[in-house]
C-alpha cells in the first residue's frame, strides 16, 4: 500500500499509469453517458408534472453533482498536498479546478434553462441554483489564488488550504440556503436513497452520472498527464518522451 | 533515516540541503554543522540565496529538503526548543515606526524573555538611543531603527543567533562594536550565523560559500557541491 | 419511444427549445473544454521540442555573453553621447 | 548522551524559561490595540464606510419606511460585512512587509494562537465599533427597538466570526503584492451563512418569533470559527513566510 503511495508521488509513473487507463474511461464514458442520455430523451416517459423539461435533469444533476464532487476531490488532494507534499496532488488540483468551473457553469445554465417552463422565470433564487453559485465563486478563488503566486509550491499549498477551509464550509453554505429558502425542491437523486422516480427514469440518469464520472476520469487524466509534461520539462524522461515517443503516444497518453 | 547519535555537541547540523526557489537551485548538498563557540559567516553574490538560508535555519522557510538536526535529534521533532534556543533576526527586524524604542523591543521580547524594564531602557542607552527612548521610531534615522533592533543582542540568551544584514546603516563605530559584541558573546559560548556585506573584522570565522550567481540556470547546475564548508 | 414523430421530439410539447438548448450547451461546453485540452497539449509539445535543441547546444557553449553572473559595473558607451562628444 | 562540555550558554528549556502563552498573547494584542490607537484612521476607516454605504440605500432605492424596515437589517449586515472585508488587508500586511510576523512566527508559543490575539484586536477596532454604532443606523432606517435589539445581538456574535474567517483569507494573500481584490473573492463566499443566519434572524425576531435557537446556531458557528480558523490562517501564514 506505501509502495503504491509511494510510486503515485511519482509524476513519471503516474504519467504512465495513467495512460493505460484513459482509453478505457474515454471508451466506458462515452458509452455510458451517451447510452443514458438517448434514453432519457428518447425513451423515458414524460414526467406527469413537468412534462418534458424534466428531461433536462439528464445532464443538470450529473453535472451538478460532479461539479460538487470534484471539489470534494480537490480538497481531498490538497490535505494530501499539505501532509505528504505529493506533487501529483497538486497537479491534480491545477488541471481539474477549469474542469469543476465548467461542470459548475453546466450546472447552473441547465438549471436556469430548466427554471423558465418550470417556474416561469430563468432565474429563480432557488436553493440548489444559488449554492451552485456559491460553488462558482469558491471555484474561481481557488483559481485566483493558484494563479496569483508565481512560486509552484507556495500556489500549492495555499490553494490547499483553502479548499480544506472552503470544504469545511460546504455543509454549512449548504444547511444556511436551505434554511434561507425553504420553497426549494427536494433533492432529484440520491445513490444513497431509495430513489422515488419510476426506474425508466432513473436508470438512465444513473447512466449518465457515472458516464460523466468516468469521462471526468479521462479529462483529469489527460491534462494531468498536460500539466507534468510542463512541470517536468527539465527532466531526462520528459525530454526523451517529446523526442522519441513522437507525436500519437503523447496526444493520447500511450496505451 | 535516523542514524546512530555522534557526540552530539552542535545545536545545529545540516546535511545535504538543497532549496529550490522558482525553478533554480540556490545550493545543493550543503553540509554543515554549527558548533557553540563559533562564529560563522553565511558568503555569495547576490541571489545565491545567502537570506533563504538563514530563513532555513530559523525555521521560516521550509521549501527544502535533507536534514537538519538540533542538539542530536531531528528538529522537526523539537520545534519548542528550537523556537527559545534561537533568535533571528531578519534584515526587515520587526520595527514599527509609531512605536517608540522601548514599545519596540517589549513587543519583540515578550514572548520569550522575561526581561525588567529596567534592562530594556540600559539595554537603549547602551547603543546609542537614550536620549530616543519615547520618540516614536518614525522620527529616527535608518541607522538609529537597526539600534533598536540590535539591542535585544545586549541581553539576549539564546545560544544560536540568526544575524541577517545585522550591520546594514550603521555608522563605522557602532559596526565595530557590534562586532566586538559578537565576538564576546561567541567566546562565551554563544554561537552567530550571519551574513555581512563587509568584510567583518573578526577572526575564527567559520565560512559557508553559496552559489556561482544567478546565472546559472538550474538545469545546469553539475553534481560537484556549489557549497562547502572552510575554516578560516 | 416516448415520441410519435421526429417533429414530436424536436418541439416536445413547447419544452423543446428549453431541452434543446441546455443539450446544446452540455456538449458545446465538454467539447470546448476537451478541444482546449488538446489544444494546451500540443503547445507545451511544440513548446519542449523548440526549447530542446537551444538547451542541448548552450551547454557546451560557456563563453556565452551575460551568463556566467558576473559583474564589472563598467560604464557602457551609449551611441547618444558618442555623437555629441564628435560634434 | 557521552560526556559532553557544559556549556557556557546554556540551552533553555522551552517551557519554563519562556513567559506562558498567556503573557505572549496579552503582549501581542496589547501591541496592535496601541498601533490601532496611534494611527487613528485605521479605526475610523472602516466604521465611515459602514456609515456612508449604510446611506446610500435611502438614496439610492427608497427612503420610504416601509422599504427601509424591511430591508434595514440587511443593508446594516451586509454594510458591516463589507467594512470589516475592507479592513482585512491590513491585518497581516503592514507586520509582514516590517519582519514583525516572522519575528511572532518564531515564538516559543504555538503561532494559531498568536493569531487569535491579533484577530481578537481586529475585532476589538473594527468589529466592535461596527455594533456600537449599529443601534443609531438601525434608527434612521426606522428598525423597530426589538430588530434593533437582535439585530445588534447577532452582530456582537457574527463579526468575531467575519474577523475569524478573513484572517484566513489575508493570511493566504498577504504575500501577494496587490492581494486585496482576491482577499475579497476568496472570503465573499465565505462570508454567507454568516450573512444567511444573522438576517434571518433579525427576520425571525421581526416576525415574532422565538430566536434563541437563532441565536445559538450562530454561537455553535463562532465556536467553530473561533477552534477551526486561527488554525487555518497560522497554517497560511507559514506559507506565505516560507515564500518570502
Amino acid at each position: 500500500m506505501w509502495q503504491f503511495f509511494h510510486k503515485l508521488g511519482s509524476p513519471k509513473w503516474f504519467y504512465g499509469i495513467a495512460g493505460r487507463f484513459m482509453p478505457w474511461l474515454l471508451g466506458a464514458g462515452l458509452l455510458l453517458s451517451l447510452c443514458g442520455i438517448v434514453w432519457g430523451l428518447l425513451f423515458a416517459p414524460q414526467d406527469y408534472l413537468q412534462g418534458n423539461s424534466y428531461r433536462i435533469i439528464f445532464i443538470h444533476v450529473p453535472t451538478a453533482f460532479l461539479a460538487q464532487s470534484v471539489y470534494m476531490m480537490i480538497a481531498v488532494a490538497g490535505v494530501i498536498t499539505l501532509v505528504w507534499k505529493m506533487k501529483v496532488a497538486d497537479v491534480f488540483v491545477r488541471s481539474v479546478a477549469p474542469v469543476g468551473v465548467v461542470l459548475t457553469l453546466l450546472a447552473l445554465f441547465t438549471g436556469a434553462v430548466w427554471g423558465k417552463p418550470t417556474w416561469g422565470a430563468y432565474w429563480v433564487w432557488d436553493a440548489r441554483l444559488t449554492s451552485m453559485l456559491i460553488l462558482l465563486f469558491l471555484y474561481l478563488g481557488i483559481i485566483g489564488l493558484g494563479y496569483a503566486y508565481s512560486d509552484e509550491k507556495t500556489a500549492a499549498r495555499s490553494v490547499a488550504v483553502l479548499a480544506i477551509v472552503g470544504v469545511v464550509n460546504i455543509p454549512i453554505i449548504k444547511y444556511s440556503v436551505d434554511w434561507w429558502n425553504t420553497l426549494h425542491q427536494p433533492a432529484t437523486f440520491r445513490i444513497t436513497e431509495k430513489p422515488t422516480m419510476p426506474a425508466e427514469m432513473w436508470v438512465p440518469l444513473l447512466l449518465v452520472v457515472l458516464g460523466t464520472y468516468l469521462l471526468f476520469g479521462w479529462i483529469a487524466f489527460y491534462r494531468m498527464q498536460t500539466e507534468i509534461l510542463r512541470r517536468e520539462r527539465r527532466t531526462r524522461w520528459v525530454r526523451e518522451l517529446v523526442q522519441t515517443g513522437g507525436q500519437s503516444q503523447l496526444k493520447t497518453g500511450g496505451a | 533515516m535516523t542514524e546512530p547519535l555522534q557526540q552530539a555537541d552542535h545545536l545545529l547540523k545540516a546535511q545535504r540541503l538543497e532549496c529550490e526557489r522558482d525553478g533554480r537551485t540556490l545550493f545543493r548538498d550543503l553540509s554543515f554543522s554549527i558548533v557553540p563557540g563559533t562564529l560563522t559567516r553565511v558568503e555569495g553574490p547576490n541571489g545565491s540565496g545567502k537570506t533563504t538560508l538563514l530563513r532555513i535555519l530559523a525555521g521560516l522557510n521550509d521549501n527544502w529538503s535533507g536534514h537538519i538536526h538540533w542538539c542530536g535529534r531531528p528538529r522537526h521533532k523539537q520545534w519548542d526548543s528550537v523556537r527559545r534556543n534561537t533568535l533571528y533576526l531578519g534584515h526587515r527586524p520587526g520595527i514599527k515606526g509609531v512605536l517608540t524604542p522601548m514599545e519596540n523591543l517589549q513587543a519583540l521580547v515578550a514572548g520569550r524573555q522575561a526581561v525588567s524594564r529596567d534592562v530594556l531602557s540600559r539595554a537603549l542607552v547602551q547603543v546609542g538611543l537614550g536620549p530616543w527612548q519615547n520618540v516614536p521610531c518614525e522620527h529616527l534615522s535608518a541607522g538609529q531603527k537597526r539600534r533598536v533592533a540590535l539591542a535585544r543582542l545586549l541581553f539576549a540568551d539564546e545560544p544560536l543567533w540568526l544575524l541577517d544584514e545585522a550591520f546594514t546603516a550603521l555608522d563605522v563605530e557602532a559596526v565595530a562594536a557590534v562586532e566586538r559584541l559578537l565576538a564576546d558573546r561567541v567566546r562565551d559560548g554563544g554561537a552567530v550565523v550571519m551574513t555581512t556585506h563587509h568584510q567583518p573584522a573578526l577572526d575564527d570565522m567559520q565560512r559557508i560559500l553559496l552559489g556561482h550567481g544567478p546565472g546559472q540556470p538550474a538545469a545546469e547546475v553539475s553534481d560537484e557541491p556549489v557549497a562547502e564548508v572552510s575554516h578560516g | 419511444m416516448a415520441f410519435e414523430s421526429f417533429s414530436a421530439l424536436v418541439y416536445m410539447e413547447g419544452h423543446g427549445p428549453y431541452v434543446w438548448t441546455c443539450y446544446g450547451a452540455f456538449f458545446l461546453l465538454l467539447g470546448l473544454l476537451a478541444w482546449y485540452s488538446v489544444f494546451e497539449r500540443r503547445q507545451v509539445v511544440r513548446a519542449q521540442r523548440d526549447q530542446q535543441p537551444l538547451q542541448t547546444s548552450r551547454q557546451g557553449d560557456s563563453s556565452d555573453w551575460g551568463r556566467s553572473g558576473e559583474a564589472s559595473f563598467q560604464r557602457i558607451q551609449s551611441s547618444h553621447s558618442e555623437t555629441a562628444s564628435k560634434s | 548522551m557521552g560526556s559532553r562540555q557544559p556549556l557556557a550558554v546554556p540551552l533553555l528549556d522551552p517551557v519554563n524559561s519562556s513567559p506562558g502563552v498567556w503573557h505572549a498573547m496579552v503582549a501581542v494584542l496589547r501591541r496592535d490595540l496601541r498601533l490601532s490607537v496611534r494611527q487613528k484612521q485605521d479605526l475610523l476607516n472602516p466604521l465611515l464606510f459602514f456609515v456612508m454605504v449604510v446611506a446610500l440605500f435611502p438614496l439610492g432605492v427608497s427612503p420610504e419606511s416601509s422599504f427601509l424596515g424591511e430591508a434595514g437589517a440587511g443593508i446594516l449586515w451586509v454594510g458591516a460585512l463589507l467594512a470589516t472585508m475592507l479592513s482585512l488587508d491590513h491585518l497581516f500586511r503592514f507586520d509582514f512587509e516590517d519582519g514583525t510576523l516572522e519575528q511572532i512566527a518564531l515564538q516559543p508559543q504555538p503561532l494559531f494562537l498568536l493569531v487569535l490575539s491579533k484577530i481578537l484586536a481586529h475585532w476589538l477596532v473594527t468589529g466592535l465599533p461596527l455594533v456600537i454604532l449599529t443601534p443609531l443606523l438601525g434608527l434612521m432606517l426606522y428598525l423597530d427597538g426589538n430588530s434593533v435589539a437582535v439585530l445588534c445581538l447577532t452582530l456582537l456574535i457574527g463579526t468575531p466570526v467575519l474577523s475569524l474567517i478573513g484572517s484566513v483569507g489575508a493570511a493566504l494573500t498577504v504575500g501577494l503584492r496587490a492581494g486585496g481584490v482576491l482577499l475579497s473573492l476568496l472570503v465573499i463566499p465565505l462570508y454567507i451563512p454568516v450573512l444567511i443566519f444573522g438576517t434571518g434572524t433579525v427576520m425571525a425576531a421581526g416576525s415574532g418569533a422565538d430566536v434563541s435557537g437563532h441565536l445559538a446556531l450562530m454561537a455553535a458557528m463562532l465556536v467553530l470559527a473561533l477552534v477551526l480558523a486561527p488554525l487555518a490562517a497560522a497554517a497560511a501564514l507559514k506559507i506565505s513566510l516560507s515564500a518570502s
